[in-house]
């Protein structure tokens, strides 16, 4: 099952990737997906739900979210980086999380990583440090919205 | 007139399968290496032996066993003088084996199968020598001829004879170098490395250059002919085992060097290119200053062989002496006398290493009174030196008789004095021995009769008779006199 | 740095690249025909899978997947392709290498295609396990006696 | 002499890396900084042999596929002086592996990976 | 067109001309590390517009690719480097 | 062949060769090398030469700088040079 | 289109300077990480945004997207893997209050 | 020692860029180089090989012995890090 | 049969592969699966001999494609001459490093094997190719394996290795940038091509570089003399086989690249009269043998008195190539031959003395002579054949190289010809000395008395073998070289000197 799954996902990809549609190419990427998903399924697929076509839609719908506050953010730390005074003061801020899942975890920690101003530097037992650039993003950060977005992504609110 | 035939690279190679059966029987089989040493030797000899006939008919016996380099080849040619001195030095060979075992087996040496081993190696490399056709084969066989004797010399192995052995190698191995340098310049000059009776480097090269050539020929040959400033290795080489100084140092290993002064001086310059180059004189007074020196060192030497030693340097400058006259009598005197020399101070020698296995004496000065218990030895001793110092009627006799005509016919009074000269020196260092020995008393010695074993004197006295009939009748066996004579008319034209 | 990576998020990054990246270097071997790429570029990018799945998830997980033993096999069955094609041109009445003798039923040209082909994929192999192999030996030395 | 800078400047910029390259290889007492510097050296070859194909206003050497004018070699970048640095990179990649596992092996048994140190030890031990 | 992605190009260039001070003074490995990093993700950029300033933009995609893939290794490799070995 | 693409990269190859030869520390003179690597990668596919430039990336990017992390991982990041 | 991608490629330039700048101007490590790293990402996807956009739809696009992908994915997780290193290393972060007594990393 | 080492690159450097005199210029499309071999590969090599890209049909069929050994010298490699490190890790 | 150029290559390659995968299982395979090859890939290369000799150049273009565009195997005279020497050798050291290869590195014979393969295919490689730049490619593979043999050797083997490893790269590279040069100046890669559009590109300053880069590459990779300072330490330390054949024949292969670079991609004229690089190269030749003699003399172990005796030899082969005429080029190839059977002789016994001595000190050699005879009778004859004492094959060449420098009226290198036969004779009958005529030292810290050494202790037949029949070629060599000279060498000559 999980062997089918990546190799679905593999070729979908594999058909991106390459340009040619005739036979002989397909014919390789169904021998190349084959061999990849065979040696790594088990790697990618440990912890993934059973219901996984929700959680697709969902992230899709997290993206757009995640984007206009990256973009936001992003503002802002240009503002800082561009702005004479500079007015940083970095912090450490720890933040409880009630994320169970793996991949969830992950997806929060990326989440704060990739808006400007937050970076997650370690997450140890549902507690994630992240170093914050200013109080602005600390606050936004400490709202909680995102990590209730993510939580409904992997259905765990 | 060229026959080829096989003969002459039997000769060389019998040598060396004798020394391939010696190895073979090894430290075990004492009784077969022996045996096969002293087969091989009588064996080589009859070959040697066989193709004398056909030198007398005038024809030349060739081998070319195969191309060295494009134009160059391995060749033996037995001529006159190659048969001459094949001739001696095989027979020689017979009795200094015969010799050896009664003298390894009388001090119970070790390393015998090196020993024998080397000495057939040796002989077969002297056989090659004499029978090369060509300057890179004589090379050949002078470069196996030391190597093969430097395990002899420091068969000892004591820290002496590895130091004689260095000095040995040190200083034929230059010679030899000087030679491959001679030998490629000849090479260049002429394309070509045969030896012509009468030489062939005339219109080669410049006056300068041939000089040049001649020198370094002479340097490289004269190491191994022990010529005065370059023999400083033979004294010291006296270190090794009486038999090996028997033959290598007193026959083989001097007579090459002899025998490619020789060559050099009669089949690769030729009397007229020297005569023409005025190198002759040169080369005549350069050996005559050693043969007056080296008379007078052998004077003051207390160790018996390093005196005989002297000698041999004294004795092989008067051969080069000879040749280098270019009179035809000169020449003959002088080949003469490789063999009469060959056969007295192979004499001597034998004389000495009987007192040595007998008495373990080696000094001059303590043979006081020997004569008593060893009458046969000290009477060959005798007659050895006798010979040595021309008196007749043993073969020296002959030989420097030969040399004084030759050096009359040259014109050359000079030359003549310092053959006398050598004579007397001669005398004067040997007949203290002998008359020491047969008047003088020591308590060391007991004066009963107690000679050495069989296996050394009969060689001895068979050495010892060949002295004498030589001096009675030169053309005796093998006709050493008509051969020198024919050396002389081939090249002297 | 052959333990398994402390930090979650790598570990659980690593785990989704791993197979993207392991398809993009197949890709990048089999196309190599008609863009940039080709057997030895593949087969770097096959191998630095491996190593980021080395660093990421220790040795073990790795040696699960590549043996040592499956690693040499692989290293020399990569260049017995190459060279057992140009030996299957020799016998085949060619020169060797001379893929057009090949025999295929195509074209001469076409049977050059696959012939480069065959070899392309030849080399990814072997590059791919002599990486493996070269990093896991310096990085593993001394690690597990 | 300014079109003369310019029409070769790109010969010199390897001469310079390569020169780089050279002299921290003979240079350094670090054996790391030699193999850095063995990178420099076989990259500014690499460097030296792509600046041969060059062309002007040409485009990289992969031709369209299914186009029907003929081909011009002009308008395509020579590809042979690739091929060859292919080979040449790869080269330098197993080099460097082999290098570095020869200076781990180094490292194991002297403790040290300077050249001088190194010697000094040697030298004590053989001493 | 053309000449907007050159001089696109070009800015990128100055921009790693002035995170190269940051890759080569540092101070200090990280800094380095991360002067490499951001240098990298430029790159890739670089590469792109090269595509489109020789109008093969299909072909350098792919080694844009390789470089968004295989950039952090060499990261990862040397955090994790520094993980264990606490002196700096 | 993009000639001011081509003057900055080859400006930048150089100072990276030098500076990664004199840091003192082997760990920054490795990621230097590796900055390096790309700036070449850069520089080829400038030149035109896309497989190369291929190679070097995955080369510089997946392994060569990898490999010297890892030796200088079981070695030493001191350097008196 | 063609306008509109050369706007998105400026912006994502913009933001590519001021990362830059902010790089060279910040004081410690930890915060030049937000800068390189984070405006980084936004202005790399600008650019590629504006690329894909130029170059129209098609595989090439798809790619370029993918591209985007990959640095979103990366990227973070690379950030985050010096950060923790750093913080491992046992560099503290600095701060307005303290400013001498940093240590760099 | 150092500053004999810096002539010695000097005068290595001095004679590579003394020779770059008689270079053809950089880019030059009818350099030697660029006129004597490669033309044919670019020109024939679909009609030849099928493959567009040419460094690919280059690398891979007109000069495939060279990537041959190249295949080896990667082989040799490993097989060296296996000779040298691995008995190591085995004991 | 038409093939066998390129199956001299191929068959140790695929060897080489196979050599892990069966080592995998069945570690006592491999080594016939190794001698098997190495003995097919000589009987090969004899066969190429005699068919270049009866039917003249052979002519393999790999992949069909014809010579500027493809890679060619061009195979004349000296390369049939060369790929004998180093199949042959190398099939002797085969043989050979079964019983050494099991006490030196016990664990590691596997990848050992693997690694010599691949060594010696380069090696082959190197020498039958026609293409500059496939030869850089065999010559990179045939350096990484040595680099690693070297490596596994005993203690200081390491460094010596690591050394060889830098300067062996700059060598490498020097020659890449050299074909590069000619590239950039000609556009052809094709050795005959090139010989042909040389000529009329003799004063550009870039064919000059290039040539100078090349000579100057191959130098370090054949350690002439001031570039030698690698080859000590590697020789000395490496396992006895792997010296022997690095030593004997790897050096000797770069030689073989210098005359093909030197006469047939640049032509003789250019070679000799447009640049003054012969007498460069005889100039270092000379300074390089009385060096690496006076070296010689001075070193205490064995192995490193023949590493330096090796720089001394590769002067004498450089020296020949110097004087650029016949017989001076003669005398070089055919001590191309001879060294390659005289070191790789020597080295293997003073492999076989460590393997029973366990000790390479000179002065602790004692009584060598009863406990392995025939070692070191074998040992002998080599080391007379290094001196250059007639019949063994080293006169001759010497012989060759003192006519070619008569010739060249050159009267300092005859001098020091001279001189280095008898330097060779020192550090060689200081052996023999030891050997033969001295008992074993106090020093010497092994168990042995005097009574227990008369028993004779020779090395396993494995071992024997290859030694016996190297000392017999020395000696066959020696006789015939006058036959191999004027079948082979005398053709191989490059036309034009």
């Amino acid at each position: 099952m999980s062997f089918l799954i990546t190799f679905i996902h593999l070729y979908v990809f594999w058909i991106l990737l390459s340009g040619h549609f005739d036979i002989f190419h397909l014919s390789l990427g169904v021998i190349c997906c084959a061999l990849v998903a065979y040696g790594t399924h088990d790697l990618v697929l440990e912890g993934l739900p059973i219901d996984m076509h929700t959680e697709v839609i969902r992230f899709i719908k997290y993206l757009p979210w995640l984007v206009y506050q990256i973009i936001l953010a992003n503002i802002h730390v240009a503002y800082l980086a561009l702005s004479p005074k500079m007015p940083i003061e970095p912090r450490i801020i720890k933040i409880k999380t009630k994320l169970k899942r793996d991949l969830a975890l992950v997806t929060f920690a990326n989440s704060i990583t990739l808006t400007p101003g937050t970076i997650t530097v370690d997450i140890k037992e549902g507690v994630y440090d992240v170093h914050a650039l200013s109080e602005k993003v600390s606050e936004d950060l400490l709202s909680g919205e995102m990590e209730n977005r993510v939580a409904h992504i992997f259905m765990e609110d | 007139m060229d026959i080829i035939s096989i003969r002459p690279l039997l000769a060389v190679l019998m040598g060396m399968i004798g020394a391939f059966f010696i190895l073979l029987a090894g430290e075990r089989h004492k009784n077969i290496r022996e045996f096969s040493t002293i087969l091989a030797s009588v064996a080589k000899f009859l070959l040697v032996f066989s193709m004398v006939p056909f030198v007398f008919e005038g024809k030349t016996l060739v081998y070319d066993l195969i191309t060295l380099a494009p134009g160059l080849l391995l060749e033996f040619k037995v001529d006159t003088f190659g048969i001459f001195f094949g001739v001696l030095a095989s027979f020689l060979w017979i009795i200094t084996s015969i010799y050896s075992i009664g003298y390894m087996r009388g001090l119970q040496e070790h390393a015998q199968t090196r020993y024998f081993f080397c000495f057939a190696m040796a002989l077969s490399a002297t056989m090659g020598i004499a029978f090369a056709g060509n300057l890179l084969t004589l090379f050949i066989f002078y470069e196996i001829l030391t190597i093969t004797t430097y395990p002899l010399v420091v068969h000892k192995e004591t820290a002496e004879a590895i130091k004689a052995g260095r000095k040995y190698l040190v200083y034929t191995l230059t010679g030899g170098v000087t030679i491959l340098f001679s030998i490629a310049f000849t090479y260049h000059l002429t394309g070509s490395l045969d030896f012509v009776g009468g030489g062939f480097l005339q219109d080669h090269g410049s006056k300068n250059v041939l000089t040049l050539l001649f020198i370094t020929f002479i340097l490289g040959f004269g190491v191994k002919a022990a010529i005065m400033p370059l023999h400083e290795w033979l004294p010291t080489a006296m270190i090794a085992p009486i038999p090996v100084s028997a033959l290598l140092h007193a026959v083989a290993v001097v007579k090459a060097g002899v025998f490619g002064c020789l060559r050099v001086i009669l089949y690769v310059f030729g009397p007229a290119l020297l005569h023409e180059l005025d190198l002759w004189w040169m080369l005549a007074y350069f050996v005559s200053f050693t043969i007056v020196v080296s008379g007078i060192f052998a004077l003051v030497q207390d160790n018996l062989k390093v005196r005989l030693a002297f000698s041999t340097i004294n004795a092989l400058s008067i051969i080069i002496l000879g040749a280098a006259l270019l009179s035809p009598s000169a020449v003959k005197g002088g080949i003469l006398h490789i063999a009469n020399h060959g056969f007295m101070k192979i004499t001597l020698f034998f004389c000495a290493g009987a007192i040595y296995v007998k008495t373990h004496k080696e000094k001059v000065s303590e043979l006081d009174g020997l004569a008593r218990q060893m009458p046969f030895t000290m009477g060959s001793f005798a007659i050895g030196a006798m010979g040595l110092a021309g008196i007749p009627p043993i073969c020296g006799f002959i030989s420097k008789w030969y040399l004084c005509l030759g050096a009359l016919e040259a014109h050359e009074i000079t030359f003549l004095f310092v053959l006398l000269i050598s004579a007397m020196l001669d005398a004067a260092y040997f007949f203290p021995i002998i008359y020491n020995s047969l008047f003088k008393r020591s308590q060391e010695i007991n004066p009963t009769f107690n000679e050495a074993p069989w296996l050394i004197l009969v060689p001895m006295l068979i050495a010892a008779i060949i002295s004498i009939i030589l001096g009675i009748a030169p053309d005796a066996f093998v006709h050493f006199f008509k051969m020198a004579a024919l050396i002389g008319q081939n090249t002297l034209h | 740095m052959i333990s398994r990576y402390e930090s979650i998020i790598i570990t659980t990054l690593c785990k989704l690249l791993i197979p993207v990246i392991q398809l993009y270097g197949l890709y990048v071997i089999m196309h190599g025909h008609s863009s940039p790429g080709g057997g030895f570029q593949g087969g770097v990018i096959l191998g630095a899978s491996f190593i980021l799945l080395v660093i990421s998830h220790g040795l073990d997980e790795v040696k699960k997947r590549m043996s040592e033993k499956l690693n040499t096999i692989f290293c020399s069955f990569g260049l017995l392709i190459y060279a057992g094609l140009g030996v299957l041109a020799l016998i085949f009445g060619g020169n060797y290498l001379d893929y057009g003798h090949l025999p295929i039923p195509v074209t001469i040209a076409e049977a050059r295609y696959l012939g480069i082909l065959g070899i392309e994929i030849g080399v990814g192999i072997t590059v791919m396990a002599v990486m493996i192999s070269i990093f896991l030996d310096i990085s593993s030395v001394g690690e597990q006696e | 002499m300014i079109e003369y800078i310019i029409s070769k400047y790109n010969y010199w910029i390897y001469i310079v890396l390569m020169m780089i390259g050279f002299y921290a290889m003979i240079s350094k007492r670090n054996l790391m900084k030699k193999l850095i510097g063995m990178t420099i050296f076989q990259t500014a070859i690499i460097l030296f042999y792509i600046s041969i194909g060059v062309k002007r206003d040409a485009t990289i050497p992969i031709v369209p596929e299914h186009s029907h004018e003929a081909i011009k070699a002009l308008e395509y970048v020579n590809p042979l002086p690739h091929v060859l640095m292919l080979t040449a990179i790869v080269v330098m990649v197993s080099t460097s592996g082999v290098a570095l596992a020869l200076l781990i092996m180094i490292y194991k048994r002297y403790k040290t990976i300077e050249e001088d140190e190194i010697l000094k030890l040697r030298q004590e031990a053989g001493a | 067109m053309r000449e907007f992605f050159l001089v696109a190009s070009m800015i990128i260039g100055l921009l790693v001309l002035l995170t190269f001070y940051r890759a080569i003074s540092g101070p200090g490995l990280l800094n380095r590390i991360l002067g490499v990093n951001v240098i990298g993700t430029k790159t890739v950029i670089i590469l792109l517009l090269m595509g489109f300033i020789y109008g093969r933009v299909d072909m350098f995609v792919d080694i844009s690719m390789v470089y968004a893939m295989l950039n952090f290794i060499a990261t990862l490799a040397a955090a994790k480097y520094l993980e264990r070995k606490v002196s700096i | 062949m993009i000639w001011q693409l081509d003057l900055i990269l080859l400006l930048f190859v150089v100072i990276c060769g030098i500076a990664a030869i004199s840091v003192k520390d082997l760990l920054s003179a490795v990621i230097l090398l590796g900055l390096y690597s790309f700036l070449m990668c850069l520089l080829w596919t400038e030149m035109g030469a896309v497989d190369v430039a291929f190679t070097e990336a995955s080369v510089g990017a997946g392994i060569g700088t990898v490999l010297y992390i890892a030796a200088v991982y079981k070695t030493t990041r001191r350097s008196k040079d | 289109m063609v306008a509109i991608s050369i706007f998105i490629i400026l912006v994502g330039l913009f933001f590519l300077l001021a990362g830059t700048i902010g790089l060279l101007r910040f004081p410690d490590f930890y915060t030049r990480m937000h800068a390189a790293g984070k405006c980084d990402t936004l202005g790399v996807l600008l650019c590629l945004i504006g690329m894909a956009l130029y170059n129209g739809f098609s595989l090439i696009s798809i790619k370029i997207m993918f591209i985007a992908v990959f640095i979103f994915l990366t990227s973070p997780t690379a950030t985050h893997s010096i950060a923790r290193a750093a913080m491992n290393c046992g560099i503290t972060p600095w701060s307005k209050d303290e400013e001498g007594g940093r240590i760099e990393g | 020692m150092r500053f004999l080492n810096f002539i010695l690159v000097a005068i290595a450097g001095g004679i590579l860029i003394y020779s770059t005199v008689d270079m053809p210029p950089w880019a030059d499309p009818s350099s030697p180089a660029s006129v004597h071999v490669s033309p044919r590969y670019i020109e024939k090599t679909l009609e030849e090989t099928a493959t567009p890209n040419v460094v690919t049909s280059v690398l891979a069929d007109y000069r495939g012995y060279d990537t041959l050994g190249e295949t080896t010298v990667i082989f040799t490699a490993g097989m060296c890090c296996i000779l040298l490190l691995r008995r190591v890790s085995k004991r | 049969m038409s093939h066998s150029p390129i199956l001299i290559i191929i068959i140790p390659l695929i060897s080489s592969f196979f050599v892990p995968l069966i080592g995998w299982r069945k570690k006592n395979l491999c080594y016939p699966l190794v001698v098997l090859a190495l003995f097919i890939s000589s009987i090969l290369s004899l066969y190429i001999m005699g068919s270049v000799i009866t039917h003249g150049s052979i002519y393999y273009r790999l992949g069909g494609w014809e010579p500027p565009w493809g890679i060619e195997y061009r195979i004349d005279y000296l390369n049939g001459f060369m790929a004998v020497i180093v199949s042959f050798i190398s099939f002797l050291v085969a043989i050979y490093s079964r019983r050494s290869g099991e006490q030196e590195l016990p664990d590691r014979i596997v990848h050992f094997y693997c690694i010599f393969l691949l060594l010696v295919t380069g090696l082959l490689g190197m020498v039958v190719t026609g293409d500059m730049f496939n030869l850089y490619v065999f010559l990179e593979i045939a350096s990484l394996a040595a680099y690693a043999l070297i490596a596994i050797g005993e203690d200081g083997a390491l460094m010596g290795s690591f050394n060889y490893l830098i300067m062996g790269t700059i060598g490498a590279c020097f020659y890449l940038l050299g074909v590069g040069y000619l590239y950039i100046v000609t556009g052809s890669l094709n050795m005959n091509d090139l010989s042909q559009i040389l000529p009329g590109l003799y004063h550009s300053r870039v064919v000059r570089t290039a040539f100078a880069l090349f000579i100057v590459g191959l130098a370090l990779k054949m350690g002439l003399f001031p570039l030698h300072t690698w080859l000590p330490d590697a020789y000395t330390h490496a396992p006895s086989a792997v010296s022997a054949l690095l030593a004997s024949v790897m050096s000797k292969v770069s030689v073989y690249i210098m005359i093909r670079i030197m006469f047939t991609v640049f032509n003789p004229y250019f070679s000799i009269e447009l640049i003054p690089i012969t007498t460069m190269l005889s100039w270092t030749a000379g300074i390089a043998i009385l060096f690496g003699e006076i070296m010689a003399i001075v070193q205490p172990d064995l192995k490193r008195m023949l590493a330096y005796s090796s720089v001394a030899q590769i002067g004498y082969i450089v020296l020949g190539i110097g004087l650029a005429n016949t017989m001076g080029l003669t005398g070089s190839l055919l001590h191309v031959l001879n060294h390659a059977l005289t070191k790789g002789c020597l080295f293997l016994g003073a492999g076989a003395i460590t393997y029973r001595r366990g000790t390479r000190d000179i002065r602790q050699l004692g009584y060598l002579h009863v406990e392995m005879p025939f070692t070191m009778a074998a040992f002998t004859i080599a080391a007379l054949s290094m001196i250059g004492i007639p019949p063994t094959c080293g006169f001759f060449s010497k012989y060759y190289l003192i006519l070619g420098a008569i010739d060249a009226r050159q009267w300092i290198w005859v001098i020091i010809l001279l001189l280095s036969s008898l330097l060779n004779a020192i550090f060689f009958f200081r052996v023999i000395e030891n050997a033969y005529f001295k008992p074993l030292g106090v020093i010497h810290e092994s168990s042995y008395d005097r009574g227990e050494q008369e028993e004779a202790n020779e090395v396993p037949l494995g071992m024997l073998i290859p030694i016996l029949a190297l000392a017999a070629a020395i000696i066959l060599t020696g006789i015939f070289s006058g036959k191999i000279i004027s079948t082979i060498i005398q053709f191989a000559i490059p036309e034009g000197i």
